[in-house]
């Protein structure tokens, strides 16, 4: 019973921290085509950012300024970069962003070090906030739960309820169209694509502290981000919500599953003593988005919730 | 009187290969020309020219301002619309969504209003609220010239309104440009088919070979057998 | 009595809610030319994608030379015997018209998916391909890239494509599209010779291709076929009239 | 217009001469290389240089075949090079451990072969359900799949050794060509071989008929079925045949290494390889090859130069996907066709343009090595030429601002002229 | 002259801190003994090569260090590692007479290559898995009031050797002891180890065994701080770089660690300089690699008594070589080429004179939890083979 409640608010909140990021990965992919590979990149930047602003004037100011940062790199890279690629078609923009990954790794490397460094959850919410069957909850992830929706329904709204969120989709299949009827279609690409990746940067801001803080923390998440959004449904916030969620509680509930193959399929005459019977469900939690991933393409091309075929 | 647009010495390229070589003409305000002449001529180009899709060189002045090399935004901005040949309308959309975002500025309304324009198109008013990637050919021409009136243009710059189309529903693009020309929007008209540039038309132009080879009235040009000859048929 | 060379029977398509064919039967017999009319929308394409197998029919079936294709995939219909054309031109810009052709003539010359040969030493194959270009008139531009053709010479190399393979039945999907009048009227002229002996359906909006070429004309109209004919009975029929033609007589072209 | 084009390309039928020059002389050029080198007598880390050049040459020509060739863009190529190496590095043990029997006949020469047919199989098995989709979808399965076989590299520890990984030695069974494999050296022969043999192999399947339909099917799948092509079925055989290969690389690279761990088989050396071919350019056959040689330096090379050489390296990469899409082959193409067209003023333009991103380069060096020193920690201090650049001197960011605007600047320039003057 | 050294460790990455405190370590020791005239009069060199933990990319980094002219590898973070390294150098050492290498392995403890893997060319300076573990469990079983142990650790050789162990002598030395969980997690990949304390949390575990080491530890311990899991960690790392940190206040008399050295046993004034010495060098450290000093020591006697810096002398000098070290005698064991030394089992405490990461906090032993070298010594399997 206990598991089952803890994986349940783990996975949730993990759930929840993948959502943040992969909503910025849906808005800019939905939007605007292009699979931006750096996008655990910028989301890397929002934590490391943080880390630097919070140091100097504590977490709040970080929890506001290294976003717009974030996002400010974000236009800047769509207005100097990108762009210019984007004539060459969408290949040509996912191998940019894949250099871009490439470089903010090793610019971050430079500046902040090869290892890990000390980003600490704020002190104001650094407390066990109540105790459950003798494990403490910390305040932080009820803070994380609450930035997390609140982010939902703003991009939600500012999706489904604008005239910009009109303007962008059809300036993605028709950007010369859009043009002509007088929409700045190249502002807004860059104004989405900054947004999308100061979204990334929230998360790094929330998730840095979380978790780890380091140069690797980009391409540890990066591919399980396109797993979000593959099985999610492209350009479907709501499938990302749920690509998200789903995600986090398979691997946090594969965690805490004390089986193995051999009890599992036992009756198949798998013993304990076999290399695949020995195989634990636990151990199986890192694989299983991306065999999620593949599943899904194969059966279900546009994902969960998505309105066509990536 | 100023002409509203004035065309001096445009040129354009693909790649290598120079396509408009030195093209001049005029719209006057309220004027519907016809833009006529073989395939690949380059009056699409023209017409792309003009509105910034197609990088040109040389002069274009639109109510006096200088407009070559403007973004396509800017163009739009200055009441330059444009029907693509390709139609370009936003099919997951629905008929009214598409109008909307004819809109350029919510806060400053052009002569028409949405439901003016659904008045004027019973077709469209029908199916307001399907999506506009249902529609047929011809309503979707409809639709595309509605969705530029949106953005209360001067001028419109409509390439091919009638390419691919079924014989009858051609008849009914024709009548559709007639009334929006009574309304005093100038009119510049690719195209193909001489019984709808001839009847609609004050003035026609002819393109050969990247430049304006012939102009003049309706009339003048049902005189000149020999244009027709030499640079409408092969 | 040999089986037609394509028969359609009680054909539907729908997308989701959206009946686009609705109950198409047809019969065309070897060797002849049909012609296929309709006002916009009316679901020929639609058709051609059906009959071609790039789409599957809902319900009916299609048949050709007596053999059921409604479910095989476009590439094994294309083997046995039926090959198309496309609306909007599809060849592969990147490759040199030559091996433009040669793509549609190798499957034909049982060259499939060999990886132990060099194409430039198939003798038979590059025969083939020249005799085709000279065919339809493209051996002067034999070594040009696609991309660079003139629009008229694209649309000629579509049809080239189409019938590399020797396929027996063809089927073009408004070849003339966007040319001039003289253009439309040498590509009638090729295609009546490079149909000769072999079945043809065209899919037109030019009433004079359609007539000129056509030994018999179906009209389609929201996914059903109105009326089937010789074309004097066709441009006679009032309904046809009403659904399609409009009031006004042939359209002068310019 | 379209009649100057007809003009320029009515010639373009290749003679025999020409036929000579493009297909045949570069890979007498290229083995003529290969043999030469050793007369130099390269010092070891030469040859280990080399050899692991051979491997790359040979890993980025098989993953050309799909990204150049067939359009397909694949994050996951370094399975096949691992499974191919795993599958190699098993049969050097079986060779190792035989008395006698099969396996005792097998000389460890021949492992490249096995490499290719683990590397091919796993393409059967994988490829099938992966090229039903071309595009993004592939690209996105390719990425699962990769770091699918990747976790489970780390889970069937008799098969990928877990983190140790699996070993073995090239000092067993018979003898080819007299080479024992022991030292680096007779290694370089091994490699050297099969890198030539590898090329030739992949370059003749272009010209085969499947190796024209995979390029078609790039281009047009839709118009590829209507010729009677499975299009799925082109993608699939291509598929094998680029896992063959890059499994052939993966056995070279077994030999060479005797080592293979699961790392092999994840996203980062799929990765490299990518960028190894574009950075090539992937539209010319000679691309990878390229890319391959200069990579490769850079990665074994520059690194001990700089430790920023990633940083380096994502800038080359970010550039040429901005600037140059084909890649260095495309440079080098250009660079003669322009010098063949309009002669010494190509040329010149050229140079001024090199001399521009070489004073460029000048101000981003001092700023990357000033600053890789500085969050290293250790207090050195960037000293080249006998300078003395340390982070607060205003020499240094005299350095690094003077020569990034007089460089772009000066490419600006460059690129203003050009578009003024040429159409 | 200079005797080169290639260091192969992370250098970046999830264990770079680690194998940067290694190198930092060995520098400082080089410097030592290039101060008091050199290793028999050669100056001594550290070649820093980064192998992210990886044994492929090790072995590229290996050629390239003999390459550059190093006939001493030292290596020491992981054991998956160390066991490639064995491999190719013993390989070398056939291929290349005359031009041997030797390894000298600073703390990768897999028994196995002390035992069935043992080679000529290998040294362990660090008490291998087994022997520390005789020291873990005897705490264990010393403790009446621990009945079930929760063991977790990285999915790899050593994570594996150290679960075996722990096995092996709980079921001989406390049959009562229950072992309620055991668990393998990828190495250095997981990022919240959350679910997995929960799993502690719930199996009611009255002590946890782990070998985690780099940002394993760190985490797991940050993770089990902030779930409020208090029952006793016996670690193998608990003095990872970092760890101090994430443990804080919360963690003082609950973490343990078994090691050669913390920094508050009582031992020489020289030692107490030498570590002075150490912290003021490099602030944001702590001396905590001792078997790295001893290992550099012991090579340098070892060139002293043979009077050569050649690879095959040195080890054959070493063989044997008993030291009086600032903690207690040290031997190199000939038969298996394993270090014998002081253990002791220290725990985190806020009562210390030396501190660790500036926390006030530190490690603290008692005379009751050294082990003394004689003690850890184990039987061997080992069968070796000298040229
Ligand atoms: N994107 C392009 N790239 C290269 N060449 C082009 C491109 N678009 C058009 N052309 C060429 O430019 C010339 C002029 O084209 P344009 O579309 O302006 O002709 P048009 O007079 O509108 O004819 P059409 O009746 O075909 O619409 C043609 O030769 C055409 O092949
Ligand atoms: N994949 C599809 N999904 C949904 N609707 C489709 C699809 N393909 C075609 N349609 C619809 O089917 C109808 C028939 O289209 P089709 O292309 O067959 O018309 P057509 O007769 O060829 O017209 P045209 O003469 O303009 O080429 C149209 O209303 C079109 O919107
Ligand atoms: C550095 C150490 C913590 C390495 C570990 N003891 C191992 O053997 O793998
Ligand atoms: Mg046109
Ligand atoms: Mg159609």
């Amino acid at each position: 019973m206990e598991t089952v409640v803890f994986s349940l608010l783990n996975g949730v909140i993990y759930g929840l921290l993948l959502f943040m990021l992969s909503s910025g990965l849906t808005l800019i992919f939905s939007m605007m085509g292009v699979l931006n590979f750096a996008h655990a990149s910028f989301y890397m930047l929002g934590a490391y950012f943080a880390y630097t602003i919070s140091s100097v004037s504590g977490f709040w100011l970080a929890l506001i300024f290294a976003p717009i940062l974030v996002g400010l790199v974000g236009a800047a890279t769509e207005r100097w970069g990108l762009r210019k690629v984007h004539a060459n078609g969408h290949v040509a923009e996912l191998l940019f962003t894949f250099g871009l990954a490439y470089l903010i790794d090793e610019v971050v490397k430079i500046i902040w070090g090869r290892n890990s460094v000390d980003y600490r959850v704020p002190e104001l919410l650094d407390f066990p906030l109540f105790t459950l069957y003798g494990t403490q909850y910390p305040a932080y992830r009820i803070f994380i739960l609450f930035v997390a929706v609140a982010m939902l329904v703003a991009l939600w709204l500012l999706l489904k309820r604008t005239r910009a969120g009109l303007i962008i989709q059809a300036a993605l299949t028709h950007p010369e169209m859009v043009g002509h009827l007088g929409h700045n279609v190249p502002r807004i690409f860059m104004t989405v694509f900054g947004v999308g990746c100061a979204l990334a940067g929230l998360a790094g801001v929330i998730g840095g502290n979380y978790l780890v803080t380091d140069p690797a923390m980009a391409i540890s998440i990066g591919p399980i981000v396109f797993v979000v959004v593959v099985v999610g449904g492209l350009g479907s916030l709501e499938g990302a919500f749920i690509a998200s969620l789903l995600l986090g509680l398979l691997q946090t509930f594969a965690v805490s599953i004390d089986a193995s193959f051999a009890d599992i399929f036992g009756w198949l005459g798998l013993g304990e003593t076999t290399e695949v019977g020995r195989i634990t469900i636990a151990s199986l939690a890192p694989m299983l988005p991306f065999l999620m991933l593949v599943l899904i393409l194969m059966v279900r091309p546009r994902g969960l919730m998505g309105d066509r075929d990536i | 009187m100023e002409p509203m647009l004035e065309v001096r010495d445009l040129n354009a390229f693909y790649g290598k290969s120079h396509v408009l070589r030195g093209v001049n003409m005029e719209i006057m305000p309220g004027e519907v020309i016809a833009l006529l002449g073989r395939n690949g001529v380059g009056r699409s180009t023209t017409a792309k020219a003009i509105m910034g899709e197609v990088a040109p060189r040389g002069s274009i002045k639109f109510k006096g301002q200088e407009i070559a090399g403007l973004e396509s935004y800017r163009i739009a901005h200055l009441g330059l619309g444009y029907v693509p040949e390709n139609r370009d309308i936003f099919p997951t959309m629905t008929v009214r969504q598409n109008l909307v975002l004819g809109i350029k500025d919510m806060k400053t309304p052009g002569r028409w209003s949405i439901e003016q324009m659904l008045e004027m198109f019973p077709n469209l008013k029908a199916r307001a609220d399907n999506p506009a990637g249902v529609l047929s050919g011809g309503e979707k021409q409809m639709l595309t010239m509605c969705r530029t009136l949106m953005g209360d243009p001067d001028l419109i710059i409509i390439d091919e309104p009638t390419e691919g189309l079924a014989p009858k529903i051609v008849h009914q693009v024709g009548d559709t440009i007639a009334e929006i020309a009574k309304a005093g929007v100038a009119i510049l008209l690719v195209e193909q088919k001489l019984s709808i540039a001839l009847r609609i038309a004050a003035r026609v132009y002819v393109m050969g070979h990247g430049e304006m080879v012939w102009s003049g009235t309706p009339d003048e040009f049902r005189e000149r057998e020999d244009v027709r000859r030499e640079w409408l048929e092969v | 009595m040999t089986a037609p060379a394509l028969k359609l029977t009680d054909l539907h398509k729908s997308f989701g809610p959206a009946k686009i064919i609705q109950g198409v039967n047809l019969e065309i017999e070897k060797g002849e030319r049909h012609a296929i009319i309709g006002p916009n929308g009316a679901g020929k394409s639609t058709l051609f994608n059906l009959i071609s197998g790039q789409f599957w029919p809902t319900s009916g079936s299609v048949e050709l030379n007596g053999q059921d294709i409604s479910r095989m995939k476009p590439h094994e219909v294309n083997r046995r015997g039926l090959s198309r054309s496309f609306q909007v031109s599809n060849v592969f810009t990147n490759m040199t018209v030559r091996e433009n052709v040669r793509c549609g003539v190798l499957y034909s010359m049982g060259h499939g998916y060999s990886f132990w040969r060099n194409v430039g030493n198939l003798r038979e194959v590059q025969e083939k391909t020249s005799a085709i270009l000279e065919h339809v008139g493209l051996i002067d531009k034999a070594n040009l890239p696609a991309a660079l053709l003139p629009y008229a010479d694209q649309r000629t190399l579509e049809i080239a494509i189409t019938i590399a393979g020797g396929a027996g039945v063809i089927l073009l999907d408004e070849p003339t599209a966007g040319m001039s009048h003289s253009e439309t009227d040498r590509a009638v002229a090729l295609i009546e010779k490079a149909t000769e002996g072999k079945t043809l359906i065209i899919v037109e909006h030019d009433m004079g291709v359609v007539f000129g070429l056509a030994d018999r004309i179906s009209v389609l109209v929201y996914g059903e076929i109105i009326a089937t004919g010789r074309p004097e009975e066709i441009r006679g029929d009032p309904r046809v009239r009403e659904a399609y033609l409009g009031d006004e007589n042939l359209e002068g072209v310019a | 217009m379209s009649d100057m084009a007809t003009e320029n390309f009515a010639n373009l039928a290749p003679s025999n001469a020409q036929k000579f020059r493009m297909r045949v002389l570069p890979f007498v050029l290229f083995a003529a290389v290969a043999v030469l080198i050793p007369l130099f007598g390269p010092s070891r880390s030469a040859y280990s240089l080399l050899n692991a050049i051979g491997i790359n040459i040979v890993f980025a020509l098989s993953y050309n075949m799909l990204l150049g060739r067939a359009g397909l863009l694949s994050f996951g190529h370094a399975v096949y090079f691992g499974l191919g190496g795993y599958a190699a590095l098993h049969a050097m043990g079986m060779i190792e451990n035989a008395d006698g029997g099969f396996w005792g006949s097998v000389p460890v020469f021949a492992m490249p072969l096995v490499g290719f047919a683990g590397g091919a199989l796993a393409g059967a098995v994988i490829g099938w359900p992966s090229c039903r989709r071309a595009g993004t979808a592939f690209a996105m399965i390719s990425l699962g799949v990769a770091e699918l076989i990747a976790a489970m590299g780390f889970m069937f520890g008799s098969i990928f050794g877990g983190e140790e990984g699996i070993s073995g030695d090239r000092m067993n069974g018979p003898e080819v060509f007299g080479l024992s494999l022991g030292p680096i050296g007779e290694v370089y022969w091994f490699i050297a071989f099969w890198t030539v043999l590898a090329a030739l192999l992949i370059f003749a399947f272009t010209r085969t008929p499947l190796g024209r339909m995979s390029e078609a099917t790039r281009d047009n799948p839709q118009r590829v079925e209507f010729v009677g092509y499975d299009p799925t079925r082109v993608r699939y055989l291509v598929f094998i045949a680029a896992g063959g290969f890059a499994g052939l690389a993966g056995g070279m690279s077994a030999v060479n290494y005797e080592i293979f761990t699961p790392e092999a088989l994840s996203l980062l050396p799929s990765g490299f390889v990518l960028i190894m071919t574009y950075v090539g350019g992937a539209r010319y056959f000679a691309g990878p090859v390229l890319g391959a040689i200069v990579l490769t330096y850079m990665q074994s090379n520059l690194s001990d130069f700089t430790e920023a050489w990633l940083l380096y390296l994502g800038l080359l990469f970010i550039t040429i996907v901005m600037y140059a899409p084909n890649g260095l082959a495309g440079i080098v193409a250009g660079l003669w066709n322009g010098t063949r067209a309009t002669g010494m003023a190509y040329l010149k333009t050229w140079a001024a343009r090199v001399v521009a991103i070489a004073i460029a380069m000048v101000g981003v060096i001092v700023l990357v090595e000033v600053a890789v020193r500085k969050s290293n920690g250790y207090g050195e201090v960037f000293e080249p030429f006998g300078l003395h650049l340390t982070p607060g001197s205003p020499l240094t960011w005299a350095l690094v601002i003077v020569p990034l605007i007089v460089g772009l600047g000066l490419l600006r320039h460059l690129a203003r002229d050009e578009q003024e003057a040429g159409a | 002259d200079t005797v080169k050294i290639g260091f192969i460790d992370p250098l970046s990455g999830p264990f770079g801190p680690t194998g940067d405190a290694g190198l930092k370590q060995f520098n400082f020791a080089a410097d030592q003994i290039n101060e008091n005239g050199g290793m028999a009069g050669n100056t001594v060199e550290i070649l820093p090569f980064d192998n992210k933990v990886n044994p492929k990319e090790s072995l590229v980094q290996l050629q390239k260090a003999i390459d550059q002219g190093a006939r001493f590898i030292v290596q020491g973070n992981g054991s998956s590692v160390a066991s490639a390294i064995i491999d190719a150098v013993n390989k070398h050492n056939t291929r290349n007479p005359g031009d041997e290498v030797l390894f000298l392995n600073y703390a990768a403890v897999d028994p196995a290559f002390t035992n069935d893997r043992c080679s000529f060319w290998h040294f362990r300076f660090d008490s291998d898995a087994d022997m520390k573990m005789e020291a873990l469990t005897d705490w264990v079983t010393k403790n009446e009031d621990i009945k079930k142990v929760y063991l977790i650790g990285q999915d790899y050789s050593f994570g594996k050797a150290v679960a075996a162990a722990a096995e092996r002598m709980l079921a001989e030395k406390a049959p009562d002891v229950e072992i309620v969980g055991n668990e393998l997690h990828p190495l250095g990949k997981v990022k919240d180890f959350t679910p997995y304390i929960q799993k502690i949390i719930s199996s009611d575990a009255d002590a946890v065994i782990t070998g985690n080491w780099g940002q394993d530890m760190v985490l797991l311990i940050k993770a089990a701080i902030s779930s409020g899991s208090d029952v006793p960690y016996l670690t193998y790392y608990g003095g990872s770089l970092g760890a101090a940190v994430a443990m804080g206040e919360q963690a003082v008399g609950s973490v343990y660690q078994v090691s050669e050295v913390n920094t508050n046993l009582p031992t020489t004034d020289a030692q107490n300089a030498l570590i002075d010495a150490y912290e003021a060098k490099y602030p944001n450290n702590n001396y905590y690699f001792h078997r790295i000093h001893m290992l550099m020591d012991m090579m340098d006697m070892a060139a002293e008594k043979s009077g050569s810096t050649d690879p095959k002398d040195i080890a054959m000098a070493l063989e044997g070589m008993v030291v009086d070290g600032p903690y207690g005698t040290v031997t190199m064991r000939a038969d298996n080429h394993q270090i014998l030394q002081p253990l002791f089992v220290s725990v985190f405490s806020d009562n210390v004179q030396r501190d660790v990461e500036n926390t006030s906090l530190g490690w603290a032993s008692t005379d009751a939890d050294r082990i003394e070298a004689e003690d850890t010594k184990t039987e061997t399997t080992c069968k070796m083979e000298r040229p």
